[in-house]
């Protein structure tokens, strides 16, 4: 067994936390508040140390980047949230926040998610040379094609999913369905491999059971 | 009136930021790079609104006594030592702040990470059964792609390990691109929603 | 015998002249142009590989630059071989350049040079390469618009999402055990979507909440998602007329770390035993601890993501599971607002509208056996 | 008929119990069992045997994090292994900051086992900018001016006559990002510089595409990537046991197989209760 107080530290932690799976107990109960608790005061540091010296400590009162005293003032309307009566001057920061990120996301997203999947759905003359290919063939190529638009058919909202909607919706929820499955069967082995890696540290950092 | 300012805003700052996507030029790329680092000042107060929440829930469950109070001692001592440590001691490699994110911090979120592991397979134990046609193909797809992972499965039939990723690459995909479609119309719908000011839940209420 | 020494003499001379010396072969059809798509102060210049490039000899191309008619010939920069392009980002606007591109081996000896230019850096106003994407926007906007004004007018037809009854039963169902409803409003930003999405839905099952005096718990992650929830959460009783119920400790603050939040949220399931879990919102790898912890306390639990890659997790591990657009639809559903159906009826025609041009896209590429349209789409 | 059904009833923390041991036990306890060896992986085996001893290095690089160890550590250990029991030279060097401590342990314990001095049996840089690596195709000795414990480039004798990538004959990268794309088309496209890699499972198909073309002369996908790699160790008789690798796959087969026995006892549970049904109807829902 390690000598090293930190390692025994980390170990117990490590246990505390799977007794979670038996039920709920005070070394859970522990190891979770304790958790919490420290992952706060990471992030007031860290706040303090990555955003608030460089751009407010160093930016405005030492570098005298007196602009930045906007988006500072700004900030400061958030805790007009601890007087009652203005409170509501805290949706100036939201709103200039929201506004900006809409705007940026509206082209965005529809690059993403719109113009970028038609290109990858439309068939293209290519895949007439090797119809067969299981990935770039055109048969792939229109079996994609039909689950894409079977998929579609399922969010299809404006019609009950009767007559052709329904079997379309219906294959389409079967694509969703085998992708779904392929998904959850392809995570279980990156999840498996941090399971093992936490009980790597514990048979070989902390008590040497494996080398 | 005290929402149309905000709403003001939004309308303003949604259509100037939609329109500069699309102009490469110095002023506008200027807008933009202030924009990101604007937001990052505008947001750091916020934090401590949520120091405000955290720190009354805790003293109230402490004041009355509530069913496992001692508990939020621990987590108040924790946070607050975590802070005082990190405000003067700095945070380099080696010290006690980040000794404490290496011994005690990361050891739990990957511990939590590797819970996971448990969780996959209650779940799929419990609920890939066979009940309907949806629920059936679900179970197949996600067993065939499990075998098809380890030696096993290519000792049973060489073509598995092929009709796994097969799976993976081009029926899931096509599912996901079906459902990516209509996030991108929802999103964007919703963003357009925002910019008009017809989906106000940011402000609060929907009044 | 006599015959063939001749060509064997020719190649070992030819070879062996090529290491001895002699300068490389010179880059061909070098052309130098405006940068596209940019803020200017920046003129790219391309060449044809030089016939040596294919061999170890070949160092890579120095790039040289004159200003104007008469100015000299500086080195601005240089690029290791196998490349056919120089970006010069140090170009005044409105300057003409020449500019010349030679090849370099090993030992420094160049090549002759390919001349190109002259070229003029300028700034642009408009992202020709974006096109796509500003009809794309355009039409997007024009369709919102165009529903928008046929829902005012009069009431457009959506199906029942099946999910919304399940949110009432579930609301139902904890109010009639008398144990509280967990609400989650995922990891994610306040500007996210499905963040938005789940503020709505808080609305709406807050105001049930108010109206039954169910008991709500919203463990929040996120510090500026923290102050709307809760401000969400105390109008919705305000506006049911139950103000009294409302409490601070209802909407409260735990951790902004991932894991850290999962661990307390599978601390207070197993402690406060909701009899609804509702995880609506932005979603990571800790989706399937909530929904797993939740599960083992025997709550009803129903979720809601755009996060593609965790529906799998909740489709297994929760009652029901609103997927993608669907949560956008029924916080757009569930407030009733005649305006908002108006959006999805444009989402709608967009669906069908992205089908149609996918067919006859497909169909055109294969009948004129032409990239254009997939081209079109693409996206440098 | 009770006990079907009462397969498909099985408590959690049964359930718990049973993956734990499925994970722990063939960790303990080695079982030696032979794996199928995917041709990518025998590529990269063959590729790195061809390597004459004593002679030029391979070049491993570590450009992993903690998160995606667990999977590439054994892959690095494999091939340390491999190389320094067969005397081939190896240098080390990461482009990812937080590789920097995890290579540098790979190196060491592998180099204690096998007796090996650095500088003459290897070296290693730690971290270095990949702009750095791309520069070493030019001129090795000032991309990487001094190593990780900050030796000059001309004091460690097994860098002598190193100019650039044409004295590495082999250069393996072990990544969990798309750092490995990066090297596939600078170094591998532009120095013709002859490329390995390791990857995680995950990334694994995305990078098949480079094996057919012959970007990359073999591939390690995952833990069964090096698992596979130390079975080929041990059958060329470079290592007297398989490692940590043999036994993480292990136990990630047993408890795939746990997962899939229990799926199919969940069904078989399930059906069964199905039919009971109508024999009772009084019976509960």
């Amino acid at each position: 067994m390690t000598t090293n107080p930190w390692v025994w530290l980390a170990a117990i932690l490590t246990l505390c936390i799977y007794t979670y799976l038996y039920k709920d107990n005070p070394f859970y109960k522990f190891a979770e508040h304790l958790f919490t608790g420290l992952a706060v005061g990471f992030t007031i540091a860290l706040t303090w140390h990555n955003a608030v010296q460089p751009l407010i400590i160093q930016g405005i009162f030492r570098a005298h980047d007196w602009v930045l005293l906007v988006p500072l003032g700004l900030g400061l309307l958030f805790l007009a949230r601890f007087v009652p009566k203005v409170g509501y001057l805290m949706l100036i920061p939201i709103a200039i926040s929201l506004g900006a990120s809409s705007g940026i996301g509206l082209p965005r997203s529809l690059e993403a998610h719109i113009v970028k999947q038609m290109q990858g759905t439309l068939l293209t003359p290519a895949m007439l040379q090797h119809p067969f290919d299981p990935y770039n063939g055109l048969v792939v190529g229109l079996l994609v094609l039909a689950g894409v638009v079977c998929t579609i058919s399922y969010f299809f909202f404006s019609r009950e999913h009767t007559g052709a909607l329904r079997v379309s919706s219906r294959i389409g929820i079967w694509f969703v369905m085998i992708g779904f499955g392929a998904s959850f069967g392809y995570t279980v082995m990156a999840r498996l491999s941090l399971f093992i890696s936490r009980m790597q540290f514990l048979m070989t950092d902390w008590i040497h059971i494996i080398k | 009136m005290k929402k149309n300012v905000p709403l003001a805003i939004v309308l303003v700052l949604g259509v100037l930021f939609a329109v500069q996507y699309f102009v490469p030029s110095r002023l506008s790329q200027r807008l933009y790079d202030t924009t990101l680092e604007w937001d990052i000042i505008i947001s750091i107060p916020a934090l401590a609104i949520a120091v405000d929440s955290l720190v009354r829930h805790h003293v109230v469950r402490i004041r009355q006594r509530r069913k496992g109070w001692g508990y939020s001692w621990v987590y108040l001592g924790a946070a607050a030592v975590m802070t005082a440590i990190g405000f003067s001691g700095g945070i380099s490699e080696g010290g006690l702040f980040m000794n404490l994110f290496t011994f005690a911090l990361a050891p739990m979120q990957s511990t939590m990470f590797a819970i996971l592991a448990f969780y996959m397979t209650s779940a799929a134990y419990r609920a890939f059964r066979a009940r309907s046609p949806e629920a059936t193909v679900l179970l197949l797809s996600a067993f065939v792609v499990m075998l098809g992972l380890i030696p096993v499965g290519a000792a049973l039939w060489r073509g598995l390990p092929g009709l796994s990723e097969w799976m993976m690459q081009v029926p899931n995909m096509a599912s996901k691109r079906g459902i990516t479609f209509g996030i991108g119309l929802g999103s964007a719908a919703t963003i357009l929603k925002i910019i008009l000011g017809l989906e106000r839940s940011w402000l609060g209420g929907s009044e | 015998m006599t015959r063939a020494t001749g060509p064997i003499a020719l190649a070992l001379l030819l070879a062996l002249a090529g290491p001895l010396g002699a300068a490389p072969a010179p880059p061909g059809d070098a052309r130098a142009y405006d940068t596209p798509d940019d803020q200017g102060g920046s003129i790219t210049v391309e060449w044809r590989l030089s016939p040596d490039d294919a061999g170890t000899r070949l160092a890579g191309y120095e790039v040289h630059r004159a200003a104007g008619d008469t100015g000299r010939f500086q080195p601005v920069g240089q690029v290791p071989r196998g490349n056919t392009a120089y970006n010069d980002g140090e170009a005044a606007d409105g300057i003409d350049y020449r500019y010349r591109v030679a090849a370099v081996d090993a030992d420094g000896a160049a090549s002759a040079p390919a001349e190109a230019g002259p070229a003029r850096a300028r700034e642009q106003w408009f992202k020709a390469g974006k096109a796509n994407v500003l009809v794309a926007t355009a039409l997007f906007v024009a369709m919102v618009l165009v529903f928008l004004e046929r829902a005012r007018r009069g009431r457009l037809f959506i199906r029942r999402l099946a999910g919304l009854d399940a949110v009432e039963e579930a609301v139902g169902r904890a109010t009639e055990m008398g144990r509280p409803i967990l609400y989650c409003l995922g990891i994610g930003l306040l500007d996210y979507i499905s963040t938005l999405a789940a503020l709505n839905i808080l609305g709406q099952v807050a105001r049930k909440t108010a109206e039954y005096g169910t008991p709500l718990v919203v463990p929040t992650c996120e510090p500026i998602v923290h102050t709307v929830a809760r401000e969400v959460v105390k109008e919705s009783y305000a506006a049911k007329g139950r103000p009294d119920l409302f409490s601070d400790d209802m909407v409260y603050f735990v951790t902004s770390d991932q894991m850290g939040y999962a661990a307390a949220l599978s601390g207070i399931m197993a402690r406060e035993r909701p009899a609804t879990n509702l995880f609506m919102g932005y979603y990571a790898a800790e989706a399937l601890v909530l929904a797993e912890s939740g599960a083992a306390t025997g709550a009803i639990q129903i979720a809601g993501t755009d996060q593609i890659t965790q529906l799998p997790f909740f489709i297994t591990a929760c009652d029901f599971t609103l997927m993608g657009e669907e949560l956008y639809a029924a916080s757009a559903y569930l407030s009733q607002e005649p305006l908002l159906v108006g959006t999805i009826k444009a989402q709608d025609f967009g669906k069908v509208l992205i089908i149609l041009l996918v067919a006859v896209g497909s169909l055109a590429a294969l009948a004129f056996r032409s990239d254009v349209f997939s081209g079109w789409f693409g996206i440098k | 008929m009770k006990f079907l059904i009462a397969l498909s009833k099985i408590d959690r923390r049964v359930v718990y119990l049973l993956l734990a041991l499925a994970v722990v036990v063939p960790m303990i306890v080695s079982f030696n069992v032979r794996f199928h060896v995917d041709r990518s992986t025998r590529d990269l085996f063959e590729a790195v045997d061809r390597i004459p001893p004593g002679g030029q290095p391979l070049m491993l690089v570590f450009d992993y994090d903690p998160q995606i160890m667990p999977e590439l550590d054994p892959m690095a250990t494999a091939i340390l292994r491999h190389c320094f029991a067969r005397g081939i030279r190896v240098v080390g060097v990461t482009t990812g900051a937080q590789g920097a401590a995890l290579g540098e342990r790979a190196m060491a314990r592998a180099a204690a086992e096998h007796g090996k001095r650095i500088g003459e049996d290897y070296c290693y840089f730690g971290y270095k900018l990949f702009l750095s690596m791309i520069y070493f195709g030019e001129n090795a000795r000032r991309a990487l001016p001094v190593d990780h414990y900050g030796r000059p480039f001309d004091s460690l004798p097994m860098m002598r006559g190193i100019r650039n990538y044409d004295d590495i004959p082999l250069v393996i990268d072990l990544a969990g990002s798309s750092i490995l794309n990066s090297w596939i088309v600078y170094m591998g496209a532009r120095y013709h510089v002859r490329l390995g890699a390791g990857v995680t499972a995950v990334m694994a198909p995305d990078f098949y595409q480079f094996l057919q073309t012959g970007q990359l002369a073999g591939q390690l996908s995952g833990m069964k990537g090096a698992a596979e790699y130390e079975q080929l160790v041990v059958e060329r008789g470079y290592a007297p046991a398989k490692g940590l690798a043999s036994r993480a796959m292990n136990a990630i087969s047993a408890s795939h197989l746990l997962l899939i026995a229990l799926i199919v006892m969940g069904n078989v549970g399930y059906f069964a209760a199905r039919r009971a049904k109508p024999k009772n109807p009084q019976g509960g829902a």
